[in-house]
């Protein structure tokens, strides 16, 4: 499948009675990077979690290339191509390495686990183990594997980089990039890591108590050393 | 230099993996270590056996020149060797507030006590409040765990481990979650523990370990591949290749 | 010597009829982690239609068979897409209250149609003869269903250990949220699921009828003996209950024709000496 | 404390009104007050420990059948009997809960049936002492204070039971909003967390099963006492899961809920099945379902969000 | 006016059935006797009591005594349900007629208390003294480890052996026992001519005679004596023609030849929706009536419970059963006990046949005066 725009209108969307995210608009063209950017708590995993249908939305519109799919629950969204990593990795923890790769392939043959090996070397090692017996980076390897091997269209990628050792967190930059200059995938990130995630992405967008307090480009942001301090923290830009 | 915390051999494999190897390590009074290395080398599980949470297949864990490998967790707790966990664990139901105040209560010993109320004495309440506000926790103080963000989440599980006013504090990724406009809280919390204490780091953040620690040491495999100072880390070939990458040349750091 | 071979026997016997019945329920409270009290009752359910297919219809002990196993799983739809879909992934406690709601109703609707007597599904010839087999003769049933067992027991462990619906089946128990965010069909997967699990309650319930007679108040009547047999094998493992089935089925049996008198002690005494020492039972997942 | 006495006042008048709008159905209402009792104790250790048991009635048992052999003994003196029924149970308990803590889960409800069944095995084997299968029958208690006889109207007992109740109730209170009802609720979500405090997690449960032991056995004993007669069945699997249903029912973690269940559970079933006592089962079994369905915490969520203010803060139910 | 008259049983349960053969018998005898006596208006109130459950028991009686006003409580299947109403009977004011509870005990609690029914002692007693008249010298028992089940080991026991046999051994097996085979393998091992067993009516008497049929011990020859709770009517469905040649003794059966009987039967299965359905507790409720009627009779629509019971002592009359009597000092039915067979009739159903009877048998478990 290859990349697919993604555009949202309106969406309102929070827990229970808690609206967290309030009338928000903005759009992804097809093959391009977003990294989302906000201080603790304002809402940037609330966000990628209601573009994968798993909070309660109170309004609004999703667009993947044009179709709503707002209305979809999330496996019919996963299946339209819509991929999530999510923050706390929700490993199958009672599952082998090897089946919680499997459960991701939809419908892919099986020979398509070598990508995920060939991209995480450790998790071939431990493909025997239980989910629940890994440590807290090749738990997170395993679930940015276990995604991307369903090849979406659009990946949600919330703090992938967490948790992983320098040397990894580099090369998967390089291999998010890579899928994304290949056109296969239109890429949002959230990453606390602002130079990684700015290093990465073409566009940024900074959310504020659920809202979009600002868009733009890396390099405008990386300009305005002021916005940063306001929206994201005093030195977190070196 | 008497040693306030020391390992010494400590192994431990799981089936056929060995996770732990011969893991030599001292800490003494106001040390402030941090312990790196590549995912899945064994840090975590290197902090469960000093703990008590797994038993080791080999070695002694020595406090204060006492053996307490034969103890429980529960009992090396009390002994003053506390840990976070990597991945929160919290009672989602209560608030903040509620578990500080336990961990202080079961501090002093009257935790299991039936007699008496939760928010009895000004004193404990007063002690909770200070942590909280040291750790920006007090606007959330009274909301259920459940609900606040993960961020804070990680704060609390410092606060609880602060609360129990250790000598040994383990820390497991206490900053993974947290936003680095937020980690400057978490510094703050740590440069304020007396200085009688004795501080250990897991992190993956660079820039919050060099930051932090006055000596690093590198686990890779289960074997401890280098200790030194943080500013010869960079500098050694093992530890780039098997951890830094490219963070060596880029940052400001060497 | 004889009379230990019989025992022998009989146990198995026994403890494969407890398995097949037990399985279908070990399956939805390891893997759906569904409390379901009310497997007995579905159990039942297919007993009362086998016995009406033989009686009222005149069909055959095959046919009854597999109306009876096709009617509950029709009569477990709708159940489960109004009842079930509700529970899933609710705390156990709350679980325990619906299905014990269901337990009742399905008594109380039994009792109301079909009356509180005792309903019988005769055996066809073949199964009803006694087979010799060298030193005593047993009844050709309880060959039957110890043959129904192993079968039973490899068919089930193939398909969740080693087919990809098995793999769904699990990621969705573990994790239904993340399972959907995955593209897998979590309500299709539950729904098989349950059916399969029903299915095995009717097959339990007509097979194993010569043992637990079917009637209004089966579902209460046996409920405590399920829930042990599960719990000691370790819920969701098929080799567990196995294991668990055989293992009682032959201290139940032993102990009944040693003391006799004393026999419900020695049951549940095993039982607890082997929670002790395998406090997740025999081969329990982690959880 | 201000919602803490204003529920305990709702009770004492509900208790009041039972007495004069129902003074014919005194033996249903005290029937309901003991098996409250039962199931108070077993909120204790399920709603606020999270261990889950549907073996309660062996304390409830012992409570009871304590009592009934003391009394026919010739400790007659009602007070007495249910210091005695409460030692016994607590006894009961401390034994139960050593047993039962050694697993989790499954596995420990397991335990706790196979200990309930024990219980009844020997209780219907120690016919001598329990009178078995027929009941332990033929004792009396004496009048309360020496004047107010245990009955035919019932009126003694169940005045006697309410007051219990309240008692118990008030006590209670006191233990779940004390820094030990805090801790049980913290092991009841994380055992692990709670170790890495540094509190052992076995003694305070163990503590709780005693507690729990002692106000089922004085369930018990208020059951010996009024009907002067304790059979089998007060030591079976039957009344175990039964209460654990009216707890269920009422919302685990809050003592109201304990109170509702057993007050909405009993009541309806006494109620459906003077209607039509052949077919009342369906309607339970209904009336479950739609709780379910309408609230799945338990009846006293109802409550809660109908009047936040009452909530019940020492165990906000999950 | 209307005197009201309280009945409490296992209306719902897995004993509804019984409870259900109360209600027949009951309305049986109201169809064929009119629904007065004496002018006085009779309404029955039903209260349902699942299971043994003494402290619910007595709520049900005092409920119905204080707050229904009835002026006579019957029913009562479960022996400890009945100890439990029998201390309030005095203050009460309210004779208890028993419909089925049989332990002997019962009696001896309260003067007011009068039984329609039997003891198990009663029913079991004769079947010693045929077992040798057959020629059975050893016999290995076999009962469920509960009340009934032990007065009925005792029972035959003692029969037997003042009759000359022997009882080899004796078992007692747990109330929930669902696989019979080990049991009958003791049975065989013990080498006795038959079986003397008793369980409660219900899946484990069905599961028990399977057992026996299956593992050889009929072909062995060994005999199977049992009271007749093992084949009551509405079991012997169920146990299709494995009970053929079934031994019991007891004090009813649906097909006792008796004009009495056939408009008892008449009447009581309309009632209870099936004569497939119609078993013994219903004829202890239709006598219990008949009682009742004597002593509201006797009283006149007044609320004296010494005076109505007074009133029964002594009392005979022509029962569906046969012959019966309330025994003046122990208030106890005086009736007689039939040997009875499963046999199959002739519309191919199997049914118990009376081949014997043991005229006048009181309580053996209650002093005799
Ligand atoms: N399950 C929940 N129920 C109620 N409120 C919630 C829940 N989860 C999160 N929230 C609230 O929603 C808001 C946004 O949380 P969210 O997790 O989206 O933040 P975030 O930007 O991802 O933060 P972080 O950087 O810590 O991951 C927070 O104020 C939080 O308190
Ligand atoms: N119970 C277990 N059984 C089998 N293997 C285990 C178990 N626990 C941990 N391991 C393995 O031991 C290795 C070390 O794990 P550990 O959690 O200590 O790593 P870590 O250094 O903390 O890594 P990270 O930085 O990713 O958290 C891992 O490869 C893990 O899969
Ligand atoms: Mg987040
Ligand atoms: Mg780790």
């Amino acid at each position: 499948m290859p990349a697919e725009s993604l555009e949202v209108r309106n969406l309102s969307a929070g827990y229970g009675p808690t609206v967290v995210l309030e009338d928000m608009s903005f759009s992804v063209s097809a093959g391009s990077r977003l990294s989302i950017l906000g201080r603790n708590g304002m809402g940037k995993t609330t966000l990628l979690a209601s573009l994968m249908g798993l909070t309660k939305r109170y309004g609004g519109e999703i667009r993947l290339d044009g179709k709503d799919v707002a209305n979809l629950k999330s496996c019919d969204r996963a299946r339209q191509g819509l991929g999530l990593v999510p923050q706390t990795r929700d490993i199958f923890r009672s599952l082998t390495v090897e089946e919680n790769l499997l459960a991701g392939l939809k419908g892919r043959p099986r020979s398509a686990l070598q990508e995920a090996y060939e991209m995480f070397p450790r998790l071939r090692e431990r493909r025997r183990n239980l989910g629940w017996q890994l440590s807290g980076g090749e738990q997170q390897m395993l679930s940015t594997a276990r995604t991307i091997l369903g090849r979406p269209s659009v990946l949600l990628l919330d703090e992938p980089l967490e948790g992983l050792a320098p040397v990894i967190c580099d090369e998967l930059m390089a291999a998010f990039a890579r899928l994304a200059a290949t056109g296969e995938m239109t890429i949002l990130l959230v990453e606390q890591r602002i130079e990684s995630a700015l290093d990465f992405a073409d566009s940024v967008m900074i959310l504020e108590r659920g809202h979009i307090v600002w868009q733009g480009t890396s390099e405008a942001l990386r300009a305005d050393q002021n916005l940063v301090e306001q929206y994201i923290g005093v030195g977190s830009l070196h | 230099m008497s040693d306030l915390f020391r390992v010494e051999g400590l192994s431990k494999s799981f089936g056929g993996l060995a996770v732990s190897r011969n893991i030599d390590l001292a800490m003494a009074a106001g040390d402030r270590l941090a312990l790196i290395g590549p995912n899945g080398a064994g840090k975590t599980t290197f902090v469960n056996l000093v703990t008590g949470q797994i038993r080791p297949s080999a070695g002694r864990v020595l406090l204060n020149g006492e053996d307490v490998t034969g103890l429980g967790a529960v009992r090396r707790v009390r002994r003053g060797l506390v840990r976070t966990f990597q991945v929160t664990r919290l009672f989602s139901d209560m608030t903040p507030e509620e578990h500080v105040t336990l961990t202080v209560l079961q501090r002093e010993g009257k935790a299991s006590r039936i007699l008496g109320r939760f928010r009895g004495s000004a004193e404990v309440a007063g002690e909770v409040e200070t942590l909280l506000r040291t750790l920006g926790l007090l606007d959330v103080a009274r909301r259920k765990v459940g609900e606040i963000a993960y961020g804070q989440q990680r704060l609390l599980e410092i606060a609880i481990a602060l609360a129990l006013k250790p000598k040994v504090l383990l820390l497991d990724e206490p900053a993974a979650g947290v936003p680095s406009s937020e980690t400057p809280r978490i510094e703050q919390a740590l440069e304020h523990l007396p200085s009688s204490l004795a501080v250990l780091m897991i992190e993956h953040d660079m820039d919050l370990v060099f930051r932090f620690a006055r000596r690093v040491v590198v686990l890779a495999a289960g074997e401890i591949i280098f200790e030194g100072l943080p500013s010869q880390v960079a500098a050694n070939e093992k530890v780039r290749e098997a951890y830094l990458g490219n963070y060596a040349h880029a940052r400001r750091v060497a | 010597m004889q009379t230990v071979f019989s025992i022998a026997i009989d146990a198995f016997a026994y403890g494969m009829a407890l398995f097949i019945i037990c399985i279908g329920l070990s399956l939805t409270m390891g893997l759906m982690r569904v409390i379901n009290l009310a497997h007995g009752a579905f159990a039942m359910i297919a007993g009362y239609i086998a016995s009406y297919a033989q009686r009222e219809l005149g069909t055959g002990y095959a046919i009854a068979l597999l109306l009876s196993i096709l009617g509950t799983i029709v009569i477990s739809i709708p159940v489960e897409r109004f009842l079930y879909r509700r529970i899933y992934g609710s705390p156990q406690l709350t679980q325990v209250l619906m299905t014990i709601g269901i337990t009742f109703c399905v008594i109380g609707i039994t009792n109301f149609f079909f009356g509180p007597t005792l309903k019988t599904i005769p055996l066809p010839a073949s199964l009803a003869a006694p087979v010799d087999i060298g030193f005593r003769t047993v009844a050709g049933h309880r060959l039957f269903v110890m043959a129904c067992g192993l079968v039973v027991a490899a068919g089930l462990w193939f398909l969740i250990e080693k087919t990809a619906f098995g793999i769904k089946l699990r990621a969705t128990v573990d994790n239904a949220g993340m399972a959907d965010a995955l593209g897998i069909k979590t309500q299709v997967v539950y729904a098989i699921s349950f059916a399969i699990a029903l299915g095995l309650a009717a097959f339990g319930g007509v097979v194993g009828a010569e043992f637990l007679p079917i009637e209004p108040y089966y579902a209460l009547r046996y409920m405590v003996t399920f829930l042990v047999v599960v719990s000691v094998g370790g819920a969701g493992s098929i080799p567990g209950a196995l294991l668990a089935c055989l293992v009682l089925g032959a201290i139940d049996t032993t102990a009944r024709y040693l003391m006799p008198d004393f026999g419900n002690f020695f049951f549940y005494a095993a039982v607890i000496a082997i929670v002790c020492v395998f406090p997740r039972g025999f081969l329990g997942r982690a959880q | 404390m201000l919602r803490d006495g204003l529920g305990l006042l709702l009770i004492i008048a509900a208790g009041a009104a039972g007495y004069w709008l129902f003074p014919d159905n005194l033996a249903l209402l005290t029937r309901v007050i003991a098996v409250a009792l039962l199931v108070l104790s077993i909120d204790l250790i399920v709603g606020y420990c999270g261990v889950a048991t549907l073996g309660q009635a062996t304390l409830y048992g012992a409570g009871a059948y304590a009592a009934g052999m003391a009394c026919l003994r010739g400790v007659t003196e009602p007070m007495t009997l249910i210091v005695i029924g409460a030692a016994a149970g607590a006894m009961a308990g401390l034994v139960m809960g050593t047993i039962m803590l050694r697993a989790h889960g499954l596995a420990q409800l397991v335990l706790s049936i196979a200990i309930v069944q024990l219980a009844h095995e020997a209780a219907n084997k120690a016919s001598a002492y329990t009178g078995g299968s027929d009941g332990l029958a033929g004792f009396s208690p004496s009048p309360l204070f020496g004047t107010f006889e245990f009955d035919l109207w019932g009126r003694t007992a169940y005045l006697f039971g309410l007051a219990l109740l309240v008692l118990v109730f008030i006590l209670l209170k006191f233990v779940v909003a004390s820094p030990f009802g805090m801790l049980c609720r913290g092991i009841k979500e994380d055992p692990v967390r709670i170790r890495s405090m540094g509190a052992f997690v076995f003694p305070v449960l163990l503590k709780m099963f005693i507690i729990s032991g002692a106000v089922a056995g004085m369930g018990g004993a208020l059951a010996a006492i009024s009907t002067q007669v304790v059979g089998l069945d007060s030591v079976s699997f039957e009344l175990s899961a039964n209460s654990l249903v009216m707890l269920v029912l009422g919302g685990l973690g809050s003592l109201y809920g304990a109170l509702i269940g057993t007050v909405i559970f009993m009541g309806f079933e006494h109620f459906v099945s003077a209607i039509n006592p052949f077919h009342w089962m369906t309607m339970v079994g209904a009336l479950l379902i739609a709780v379910v369905l309408v609230a799945p915490g338990g009846l006293s969520g109802l409550i809660d969000r109908a009047l936040p203010g009452m909530r019940d803060k020492g165990g906000q139910r999950p | 006016d209307t005197i009201k008259v309280g009945i409490i049983g296992p209306f719902s349960g897995p004993f509804a059935l019984q409870g259900k053969n109360f209600q027949a018998g009951v309305e049986a005898y109201m169809a064929l006797n009119g629904k007065s006596v004496k002018g006085h208006d009779i309404e029955v109130i039903y209260r349902d009591l699942p299971a043994a459950n003494p402290q619910q028991s007595r709520a049900l009686a005092q409920e119905l005594v204080v707050k229904d006003k009835v002026q006579y409580l019957g029913g009562v299947y479960f022996t400890p349900d009945a100890m439990a109403i029998t201390p309030l009977l005095t203050q009460a004011n309210t004779p208890l007629v028993i419909f089925n509870a049989a332990t002997s005990a019962i009696m001896t609690q309260s003067p007011l208390v009068v039984r329609t029914s039997f003891t198990t002692a009663q029913t079991t007693t004769p079947l010693g003294k045929i077992a040798v008249e057959r020629g059975i010298k050893k016999v290995i028992t076999a009962v469920s480890d509960y009340g009934p089940g032990i007065d009925a080991e005792v029972a035959f026991k003692k029969a037997f052996e003042a009759a000359g046999g022997q009882v080899v051994e004796s078992v007692r097996m747990p109330l929930n026992t669902n696989d019979f085979s080990p049991i009958m393998q003791r049975v065989r091992d013990s080498k006795a001519d038959a079986v003397f067993a008793f369980l409660p009516s219900g899946p484990t008497t069905l599961g028990f005679v399977k057992a026996y049929n299956e593992t050889g011990l009929k072909q062995a020859g060994i005999k199977f004596l049992a009271p007749g709770d093992l084949t009551q009517e509405s079991d012997l469905p169920a146990l299709g023609d494995g009970a053929l040649g079934l031994l019991t003794t007891f004090h009813y059966a649906v097909s006792h030849d008796s004009p009495e009987n056939k408009k008892f039967v008449e009447a009581a299965a309309k009632a209870v929706g099936g004569i497939d359905q119609l078993s013994f507790p219903a004829v202890g409720a239709f006598d219990g009536m008949h009682v009742i009627y004597k002593m509201i009779e006797a009283t006149d629509g007044k609320q004296d419970a010494q005076k109505a019971v007074n009133a029964v002592k002594g009392l005979a009359w022509t029962s569906p059963r046969g012959p019966v009597s309330i025994d003046s000092e122990t208030r106890h039915i005086t009736e007689n006990i039939y040997l009875r067979e499963v046999a199959k009739g002739a519309d191919g159903k199997t049914y118990n046949k009376e081949i014997q009877t043991f005229p006048n048998q009181k309580d053996p478990g209650l002093p005799t005066p």
